[in-house]
């Protein structure tokens, strides 16, 4: 028999969707400690790992929550009629990595990256909620600064900032052949 | 010589431009034949002059940095103080280091599209309101104010004109190479021998504008319409070149 | 290796959530016939009824879905009594913005508005019993009007819809201006 917080953990997941739940609240909750109950967490993402499983234990942005994997989708749309997912732009993109692992930064900062202006882009993102207004720069002008939101750690599958993939940094020049092959 | 495909759209910018240039002529982003990549540029560009279209303004700033570097390395070193040398060598490194940043956030951002797409075809289920509120009638899981809603809604109108841009009067007027030519060469009396450059630019309210100007005088000087008079520290002034007058 | 429509019916069931699916349907979305489908999904109910798992596949009124086992209850009371209230997602709000403006309204017309598809948010928001179908429009394959419920009042805080503040006009063209300085 298994450890039955295991089971505990699995439901109460499951309770608050796509709000999603802390570590802390899940560990609060079964009063279990904090690096116990993450183990638990843990065996749970491989148990839902598994190719049997239609779902996934993801953590994003700290909170773990159940999602469908990739392949149901399809399925779904043959019985509910799924709009089609939202694409983002090259230049979007690019926008965004910039703010995320620059931030916080200004408009100018990005565009000298780019080599584009991006004013339009910014409100764009600012509008789907992605980047955000985090402040003002002590520099000439006080220019507005943004920083990525909590909905971009969602959207990219990321735990936290921390967890974003290393830039490139091409000093290596074994690497240098693959940076256009 | 081989033609290009002369196509802006797909590219993101003139660094991105640029890159494509070194990669298609198998230049050593490391070690880079600067002046190898500001000939594709130039040509790229006038290329599509050709073709009419209209140029976004950051390609020509970049093409003005990049012939001022030609310029200025073609310039005899007729003052030491200047030291040509070194500002050639900040230059380029300059420009090899914007095109090495600018290439790490282009593979990064190829990274986090594929982590994008795949969250995109992972659809979540809501909270189980009705259990949750159901454990506490005085407790309301969710909490909101009008407030909320409204700034919901605003966000809404907002992106809807974002994606509507049609709608939308654009007042932003520019100006062609070929029409800044002409400007300039009405601009030219024939009973004065030389102009000053500030004289060329002296309408010239922005920064698009001035960088049409510069580049219409340096094209009017490749055709020897105008010829280079006198360069000093305070001013450049330039005379008629041998082809004016043929050019009417 | 299991069968894996098992995987995909248990992905299908968990996105209906509180809604839940007919055998009909998810014989239609796997492609499979229904007899077999059911014992998929008997399958899945035994999987299910372990102990080790913290919800069960329940059928109620003919529809296939996931609930929370009873024991759980109390875990997630030490959550919600220690944790503050929850915002809805900015995707709830606007979709909820939308009809309370425009009510009542397809789900074609607040596509048009958001750009992205909501049917499975229109889904959410009926299970939260926030928006309710309230007939159907006069145009061509009579499509459903939405409309927001008591409950939505509730949430919102307003004794009627009237209390609703004006919306900043669309033709303002100012304001469009300024969006794009």
């Amino acid at each position: 028999m298994e450890n039955p917080n295991k089971s505990i953990l699995e439901g109460i997941i499951f309770i608050f969707g796509e709000d999603g739940v802390t570590l802390e609240q899940l560990s609060l909750a079964i009063d279990y400690p904090i690096d116990l109950t993450k183990i638990l967490c843990d065996e749970l993402i491989e148990h839902y790992h598994h190719d049997d499983r239609g779902m996934e234990l993801v953590v994003f942005n700290d909170k773990y929550k159940f999602i469908t994997k990739p392949f149901i989708r399809s399925y779904v749309e043959r019985i509910l009629t799924l709009s089609k997912t939202r694409q983002l732009s090259q230049s979007a993109l690019e926008t965004l990595a910039i703010i995320a692992y620059k931030q916080p930064i200004t408009r100018v900062e990005i565009e000298e990256i780019r080599g584009v202006g991006c004013e339009l882009m910014l409100k764009k993102l600012q509008a789907m909620e992605l980047i955000t207004e985090s402040g003002r720069a002590e520099s000439v002008g006080k220019p507005i600064l943004y920083s990525i939101t909590e909905s971009f750690l969602d959207l990219f599958k990321l735990m936290s900032l921390d967890e974003l993939p290393n830039l490139p940094t091409y000093e290596d020049r074994t690497e240098e052949s693959q940076l256009f092959e | 010589m081989v033609r290009f495909q002369v196509n802006l759209d797909q590219f993101e910018g003139p660094l991105d431009l640029m890159l494509h240039l070194i990669k298609e002529k198998k230049l050593d982003l490391f070690n880079l034949e600067v002046d190898v990549l500001i000939d594709q540029y130039i040509e790229y560009i006038h290329a599509l002059e050709d073709t009419q279209l209209e140029i976004a303004s950051e390609y020509l700033v970049e093409l003005a940095t990049l012939i001022e570097y030609k310029s200025k390395k073609c310039l005899p070193v007729l003052d030491p103080i200047l030291d040509i040398a070194n500002y050639e060598k900040d230059t380029k490194d300059e420009l090899v280091r914007r095109l090495i940043e600018y290439q790490k956030f282009k593979d990064i951002s190829m990274r986090l599209q594929t982590r994008y797409d795949e969250r995109q075809l992972q659809m979540d289920k809501p909270a189980d309101l009705g259990y949750l509120n159901e454990i506490d009638d005085k407790y309301h899981y969710y909490e909101s104010d009008v407030y909320e809603l409204i700034k919901a809604m605003e966000k809404c109108i907002a992106r809807f004109h974002l994606s509507h841009p049609s709608q939308v009067q654009f007042t932003k007027s520019e100006i062609s190479l070929e029409e800044r030519m002409l400007q300039i060469l009405l601009m030219i009396n024939k009973d004065k021998l030389t102009y000053d450059f500030e004289e060329f630019i002296a309408d010239a309210q922005t920064i698009n504008l001035f960088i049409v100007s510069f580049l219409a005088i340096l094209e009017l000087i490749r055709k020897g319409i105008l010829g280079i008079d006198t360069v000093s520290d305070e001013r450049i002034t330039f005379k008629l070149g041998e082809q004016y007058g043929k050019s009417k």
